[in-house]
C-alpha cells in the first residue's frame, strides 16, 4: 500500500494529535466514566491506523518496527499481571486492590462532594487500565500494520 | 507406600498384579532367548546363503521390495468400498460442512428434548 | 518453611494460571537476550507450573474441594458476584494432564524448533495455551470458562498455523478457528441464558438453583452440542485430523490437552450443573421413565460408537502419518465418551426402578472413562512426538515415502513401539488397564458396546502395525538417505511420556486409587461442589 | 426469569444467530463465512445487553448520576469482554485468509482442502 495524496496526508497529520489525546483521555478516565483500556486503546490504534492508510505501509514500517510493538505489548501484559501478583504479595489475595485506601497513589476513597469523580482514586484500576491500553494500542496497531504490509508483498495477485 | 504401588487391581472378572506380570514377562523373554539359541550360527556371509529365495526369480531392488503403506490393507479397503465411499463423502474438508454437522446435531438434540 | 509452603498451597489455584501467563509475556523479552536462556526460562516456567499443580492436587486429594476467590480478602461477603476458582477432584485430575503435556512439549521443542524463526512467539503461545487450559479446568465461573476457552482456541489456532509457508497448516488453522469460535459463541449464548434466568455466573450457584424448564433445555442442548464439537466427537470431529496434522508436533501434544479440557467442560455441564435435574421424569411409559440422564447418556453412547468406528476406519485408510494419528485420537475420544455415556445412562436412574448392580457398573465405567483420559493424552502425545521425530529426521510425513527408519533411529522406534502397545490396549501399557475396565463395564450395560469397542481396539492395532511396517521396517529408502537419530532433548521428551505410560500400565491400581477415584467421586457428588461455595453463606 | 415484556430484541437475537449460521453453512466465500461468524457474535452480544436492560433505566455510571433505575452493569462488562475477544478472533481469521489466498489463489471454501498424504 503506497501513500495517498498530499491533502489526505496533511489532514491526517492534523487530526492525529486530537485522536491521540481523546484516546488517552478515555484510557485515563477508565475508572470514572465509560471506557477504559480497551476502548481508549482502540481509539489510539485507529488513529495510528489512519496515519498508516494516509502514508502507506512501507513508510510506516520504516518508522515503527513490529518488534518494538510486540515488546510494548508484552510490557502491557506484564504490568497487568504484575499488578495482580503485587496484590498477592502485599494484600494476600491475587488481584487484590492493594493501593485502595493506602498512602501511595490512586488512594482517595470517594465519599461524596468534591471527591466524587476524582482521577486520583480507585487503587490499582487505573494502572491496569493503562497496562491494557498499552497492550491494545500495540497489539491492534501491529495487526493492522502487518496485514497492510502483507498486501504489499502479494505483488501482482491483487487488482 | 510400596505395597500400595504393587497392590492388585481387580476389575471383577480379572485381576492385574505387577509382580505376576513381570514374572510372566521374564519367562516370555527367557523362552524367546532359548528359541533364539536354536538358530544356526554357522552361515557364511556374502554367499548365496544370505540371499532371499524367491522361487528362483531374481531379487528386485531393495526399494521396490518394500510394500508401500497404500497397499498394506488393500483387501480390507477394497471389500469395504461402500463404507469407505460413504465416509469419503462425509469428509469433504469443507469448513461449511463441519458447521453443518454441528447444526444437525444441535437440531437432533432440540428435536429429542422437544418431543419428550 | 512450612509457612511458605502453606501460603503457596493457599494461593496455588491463582498462581497455577498466573505463572504461565506471566511467563508467556516475559518470554519475548527474555528471548531478546539469548535463545538458550529463553528456552531454559520457558522450561523453568512450565516446571514451576507443574510444581504448583502438584501441591494443589495433593491439597485437593487430601483436604477436599479448594476454592479461591479473586480480588477479595473476605469472599464470604456476597459470594454470588465474585469470581471463584473451584478445584475439586476432577479439576485437579485435569490440571495434572494439563501440566504434563506442556512440559513435554517445551522440552521437545528445544531440539525440534531450533531452526524455526519466531521462536519467542511460539513459546509465548504455548505458555498462553497452557494458562488457558489450566484456567478452563480450574475455574468455577461460567463466563471465566468462556474466556479461557477463547484464549485456548486463539493461541492454539495461531500455533496450528505456525508453519505459514505450508498450505496444509494454514487451512487447518482456519477451519479450527472457525469451529472454535462458533463453539465458543454458542457456549456464551448458553451462559447468557443462565445469567438471564438465575442472575449468576458461578457454576455452583447456577447448579444450586437450576430447574429443567424450556430455557434450561435450550441451554443444555447448546452447551452439549458446542462442547462436544470442541471435543471432536463424531460427526463433528473433522477439524481434528486437520488441525492435529497441520500443527507442529509439540503443539499437537498441547492441543490434545485442549480437546480433553473441552471434554471436561461437557462433564462439568452434565454432571455438576445439570446434576440436580438428572432424575426429573420427563415422561413415563408404564414402568419405563424417561429422564434427562437417560436421554443424554444414550445420545452420547450413540455418538461414541460412531466416533470409534469412523475414527478407526478413516485411520486405517489414511496414508499420512500425522493425519492417521489424528483419526486414532478421534477413536480414543470415542472410548472415553462411550464409558461416560454408559455411566450417565445407568448410574442416574430413579430409585426403585433399577438394581444396585447396574449403578455399580456405571460407576466402574466412569472410572474407566476418566482413567482413559489421561492415558489418551499420554499415548497420543507420544505417538505425535514420534511422528514429529520422523518428520524432523526425514522432512516427510507421507507413509508411502517412508521406510527402514528403525535402522537409523533406534530409540524412536522403541518409543513408537511403546506408543503402539499403549494406544491399542496391549499389556503392560496404560491403555490396557483403562480399556479393560471400559470393556467390562460396558459389557454389563450392553454387550454390543463392548464388542464394538474391542473390535475397534483390534483395528487400532492394525492401523499402527501398518505404520510400523511401512515407516520403520523394510529396507532403507533411497530418497531419504541422510537419516540421523533426533537430538537428545526430543528423546528426553519422548522418554518422559514413555516412562509415564509404562508406570501407569504396570501399577494401574495405584493410579486409580490415588488419582482417578477422587475425580470420579467429585463428578458424582455435585452437591459437594455446590456447598463448597454456598456453604458459608 | 428472563423478562419477556418486549420480545423484539429476543426475536432479533434469534434472527441474527440464524442468519449468521446460514451464512457460515451455505456461503462459499471464506470472507463471507467470517462475516457470518461476526453476525452470530453480534447476536449473542445483543442478547447479553438486552438481558441487562431494564425499562426506563439509565446507564450504570455513578459519577454525577441523576438517580433512578440503572441497567445491570455485569452484562455490559461481559459484552465488552466478548467484543474484545471477537476482535482478536476476527484478526486471526482474516490473517489466515490472507495466507490461504496466497497458497491456494482462491477463496472458495470447497476448494480449500488439506493434503491427503
Amino acid at each position: 500500500m503506497s501513500g495517498m495524496s498530499k491533502i489526505v496526508k496533511t489532514i491526517a497529520s492534523l487530526a492525529f494529535p486530537f485522536v491521540m489525546i481523546y484516546g488517552l483521555y478515555i484510557i485515563a478516565h477508565g475508572h470514572l466514566t465509560p471506557g477504559g483500556g480497551f476502548q481508549g486503546g482502540a481509539i489510539v490504534a485507529s488513529g495510528a491506523a489512519m496515519i498508516l492508510v494516509a502514508y502507506g505501509s512501507v513508510w510506516t514500517m520504516g518508522k515503527v518496527k513490529e518488534k518494538h510493538l510486540s515488546t510494548l505489548e508484552s510490557t502491557g501484559a506484564i504490568v497487568f499481571i504484575g499488578t495482580a501478583i503485587l496484590g498477592l504479595l502485599f494484600a494476600g489475595v491475587f488481584f487484590n486492590n492493594f493501593l485502595f485506601d493506602s498512602n501511595l497513589i490512586f488512594n482517595i476513597v470517594p465519599t461524596g462532594g468534591s471527591t466524587v469523580g476524582i482521577l486520583n482514586s480507585a487503587g490499582t484500576l487505573p494502572i491496569m487500565n493503562f497496562a491494557v491500553g498499552l497492550k491494545v494500542v500495540a497489539g491492534l496497531f501491529a495487526i493492522v500494520l502487518v496485514m497492510a504490509y502483507a498486501t504489499t508483498k502479494m505483488g501482482g495477485n491483487e487488482k | 507406600m510400596l505395597d500400595q504401588i504393587i497392590s492388585t487391581f481387580e476389575t471383577g472378572s480379572g485381576f492385574w498384579n505387577p509382580l505376576v506380570w513381570l514374572t510372566a514377562l521374564v519367562i516370555a523373554f527367557l523362552i524367546i532367548y532359548i528359541l533364539r539359541g536354536f538358530g544356526k550360527r554357522e552361515y557364511k556371509k556374502g554367499t548365496d546363503q544370505t540371499q532371499a529365495f524367491l522361487s528362483g526369480n531374481p531379487e528386485y531392488e531393495k526399494d521396490k521390495m518394500h510394500v508401500k503403506a497404500n497397499n498394506v490393507y488393500w483387501g480390507f479397503t477394497e471389500s469395504l468400498k461402500s463404507v469407505y465411499n460413504f465416509f469419503d463423502k462425509m469428509h469433504t474438508g469443507n469448513v461449511s460442512d463441519y458447521v453443518l454437522w454441528f447444526v444437525i446435531i444441535m437440531g437432533i438434540l432440540f428435536l429429542i428434548f422437544g418431543v419428550i | 518453611m512450612n509457612d511458605i509452603l502453606s501460603i503457596l498451597v493457599n494461593h496455588s489455584p491463582a498462581l497455577i494460571v498466573a505463572v504461565p501467563l506471566f511467563g508467556a509475556f516475559l518470554t519475548p523479552l527474555v528471548g531478546m537476550i539469548n535463545d538458550k536462556l529463553r528456552n531454559v526460562f520457558v522450561i523453568f516456567i512450565t516446571l514451576l507450573t507443574g510444581f504448583f499443580a502438584v501441591i494443589l492436587v495433593n491439597e485437593v486429594f487430601t483436604n477436599g474441594i479448594k476454592t479461591y476467590c479473586f480480588g477479595a480478602e473476605n469472599p464470604s461477603v456476597n459470594p454470588v458476584v465474585r469470581i471463584f476458582f473451584e478445584v475439586d477432584g476432577m479439576s485437579a485430575f485435569m490440571a495434572l494432564i494439563a501440566v504434563i503435556l506442556p512440559i513435554v512439549a517445551v522440552i521437545y521443542s528445544w531440539g525440534f524448533a531450533k531452526e524455526e524463526t519466531g521462536q519467542s512467539k511460539y513459546y509465548t503461545l504455548i505458555l498462553l495455551m497452557t494458562a488457558g487450559i489450566l484456567g478452563m479446568v480450574l475455574t468455577g465461573d461460567m463466563f471465566n470458562f468462556f474466556v479461557f476457552l477463547e484464549i485456548t482456541s486463539i493461541s492454539s489456532a495461531a500455533l496450528v498455523a505456525f508453519w505459514t509457508n505450508k498450505k496444509n497448516s494454514v487451512q487447518a488453522a482456519f477451519k479450527y478457528i472457525v469451529i472454535s469460535s462458533i463453539g465458543a459463541l454458542m457456549v456464551l449464548f448458553a451462559i447468557a441464558i443462565f445469567y438471564g434466568q438465575y442472575n449468576a455466573l458461578n457454576m455452583a450457584v447456577i447448579a444450586n438453583s437450576i430447574g429443567f424448564g424450556f430455557l434450561d433445555k435450550i441451554a443444555l442442548v447448546v452447551l452439549i452440542a458446542a462442547l462436544t464439537m470442541k471435543a471432536a466427537i463424531a460427526p463433528m470431529h473433522m477439524w481434528l485430523p486437520d488441525a492435529y496434522s497441520g500443527a507442529p508436533s509439540p503443539v499437537t501434544v498441547v492441543i490434545v490437552g485442549t480437546t480433553l479440557a473441552s471434554l471436561y467442560g461437557v462433564f462439568r455441564v452434565v454432571f455438576t450443573i445439570y446434576g440436580k435435574q438428572f432424575l426429573t421424569i420427563l415422561r413415563s411409559f408404564g414402568d419405563f421413565a424417561v429422564t434427562p440422564s437417560l436421554i443424554i447418556g444414550v445420545f452420547i453412547v450413540v455418538l461414541a460408537v460412531l466416533t470409534m468406528i469412523i475414527g478407526v476406519f478413516m485411520a486405517l485408510k489414511s496414508n499420512n502419518f500425522k493425519r492417521m494419528i489424528g483419526y486414532a485420537a478421534v477413536a480414543e475420544i470415542g472410548y472415553m465418551i462411550l464409558a461416560v455415556g454408559s455411566a450417565i445412562s445407568t448410574y442416574f436412574i430413579p430409585t426403585g426402578t433399577t438394581t444396585v448392580t447396574m449403578a455399580e457398573h456405571g460407576k466402574m465405567a466412569l472410572t474407566g472413562g476418566i482413567f482413559h483420559m489421561i492415558n489418551d493424552a499420554l499415548d497420543i502425545g507420544l505417538l505425535f512426538l514420534v511422528a514429529g521425530a520422523v518428520y524432523y529426521a526425514t522432512k516427510e510425513t507421507s507413509l508411502n515415502k517412508l521406510g527402514g527408519l528403525s535402522r537409523k533411529m533406534k530409540y524412536t522406534t522403541v518409543f513408537f513401539l511403546i506408543g503402539l502397545f499403549a494406544v491399542s490396549g496391549l499389556p503392560p501399557m496404560n491403555g490396557f488397564a483403562s480399556k479393560l475396565i471400559i470393556y467390562q463395564s460396558t459389557y454389563q450395560v450392553n454387550p454390543v458396546l463392548a464388542i464394538v469397542a474391542i473390535l475397534c481396539s483390534i483395528m487400532l492395532l492394525a492401523v499402527f502395525v501398518k505404520v510400523f511396517h511401512s515407516a520403520f521396517l523394510g529396507p532403507e529408502i533411497s530418497s531419504i538417505k541422510n537419516v540421523k537419530e533426533v537430538p537428545r532433548s526430543m528423546l528426553i521428551a519422548m522418554g518422559i511420556l514413555a516412562a509415564l505410560i509404562i508406570f501407569f500400565g504396570l501399577f494401574p491400581e495405584f493410579v486409580i486409587t490415588n488419582i482417578v477415584e477422587p475425580a470420579k467421586n467429585a463428578l458424582l457428588n455435585s452437591s459437594e461442589y455446590i456447598s463448597a461455595i454456598l456453604g458459608g453463606v | 426469569m428472563i423478562p419477556l415484556a418486549n420480545p423484539v430484541p429476543y426475536i432479533a437475537v434469534i434472527g441474527l444467530v440464524l442468519v449468521g449460521l446460514f451464512a457460515v453453512v451455505f456461503k462459499r466465500n471464506l470472507i463471507k463465512i467470517v462475516i457470518g461468524i461476526t453476525i452470530i457474535e453480534s447476536g449473542v452480544n445483543l442478547f447479553l445487553i438486552t438481558l441487562g436492560y431494564r425499562e426506563n433505566s439509565i446507564a450504570p455510571i455513578y459519577t454525577s448520576s441523576p438517580g433512578g433505575l440503572m441497567s445491570l452493569p455485569v452484562p455490559q462488562a461481559l459484552t465488552l469482554t466478548s467484543i474484545v475477544i471477537g476482535v482478536a478472533v476476527l484478526a486471526l481469521m482474516i490473517s489466515f485468509i490472507v495466507h490461504i489466498y496466497r497458497h491456494y489463489n482462491t477463496l472458495d471454501a470447497s476448494k480449500i482442502r488439506g493434503d491427503e498424504e
